[in-house]
């Protein structure tokens, strides 16, 4: 699964994106566990929110491997 | 259309906003223009970068032009945001909201940059002469 | 000097009166531009006259920039006012604030646009297609 | 006196000032009815103000013969 990383994110895993090999439909929530698992700096952050295909998710929603999924670090436009 | 989002590598145009929200219908625009202060909590800020998220940026963007254009009587909306390595004074957004009467673009246009700025997936990293640092990624 | 008073003949330029505001302290501009309506109470507007008793309009426009300096934490206020015959899409009046933050230069730009339209002796009539009046001189 | 009018007292008065001759030391309130005698029309606006060198003066306020007198129909500018 391609997670896509913006802002601090990408300097906690050192890159624009990561591949992660995960169950099918692994939830929101249990995508966040994994990830602050293999990257503790992520607990470290503020908040930080989950999109699925563009759309920010809870963490119930189930994500499938086609999913285009985000990591989105505390937002600071305009 | 009635409403404009951009994400743009280049400086953006106050007057082409203006110029695009203005119909012969309106009687006021507001225009809330962003600029890149030259400190942050008392540290000179050299730079700044903004990167965003950009389809997921204008996505969320076009959300807060379509829920203002349901709360509010407006005539036309646009909503530019710059990315990539801005220097002091640059200017990183500019939202103008045309309408027949000046109270509806004035609540409107404060709205769209509060919301944008908690909302719209778009960082900003800012620059100083010992380092860098993404704002508000801590505590 | 951080205020910018004018009323001016010639139509106006609002990136004159935004790049004037913008200081590398501000983190924000807000901007009122008010336009000529086509049309008012549903009746076709064919133009505007703007008149001003104009020393006594740059001493009111004067008060309120003041008062405004003196009620949010401001940096830099334009407030140009045009006079005499105004087409449909023609812009009266400019007021551009800036700020460190926001909230301040949205607050005082609505209060300067707010009391100039209580205050200040600028007079407009409406010229339609078979008549003309002036703008609430009568109950 | 040397009154100046402006918007709709400019149509009342046919003129873009007025010479008024008046008692020195007048008041704003004398002034109005003395005006309002001459040009009933001013009643029928929905109000006005009278400034004497630029700025607004209520109606107990004396005019000098030197002052600038104005006469303020409701502005509408913006």
């Amino acid at each position: 699964m391609e997670i896509l990383a913006f802002g601090i994110v990408k300097d906690i895993f050192l890159a624009t994106s990561i591949d992660l090999i995960v169950d099918e439909d692994i939830t929101v929530g249990a995508l966040k566990q994994k990830l602050e698992g293999r990257y503790p700096q992520l607990r470290g952050i503020s908040s930080y929110m989950v999109a699925v295909n563009d759309e920010y998710a809870s963490d119930d929603s189930i994500i499938k491997d086609s999913d285009e999924v985000a990591i989105i670090p505390p937002v600071s436009g305009g | 259309m009635n409403i404009d989002i951009k994400i743009l590598k280049e400086p953006l145009d106050i007057n082409v906003c203006i110029n695009w929200v203005m119909t012969p219908q309106s009687g006021g625009i507001d225009v809330f223009v962003g600029t890149v202060r030259n400190h942050t909590k008392g540290k000179k800020v050299l730079r700044l970068e903004f990167e965003a998220y950009e389809r997921m940026a204008m996505k969320e963007m076009d959300k807060i032009a379509r829920e203002m254009l349901q709360r509010w009587p407006l005539h036309k909306i646009a909503m530019h945001h710059r990315v990539g390595i801005l220097d002091v004074g640059e200017v990183p957004v500019v939202i103008a909201v045309s309408a027949a009467h000046r109270d509806a673009a004035f609540d409107a246009c404060r709205y769209a940059i509060d919301t944008l700025k908690q909302t719209v997936p778009i960082w900003k990293k800012e620059i100083f002469e010992d380092g860098e640092v993404w704002v508000a990624a801590h505590p």
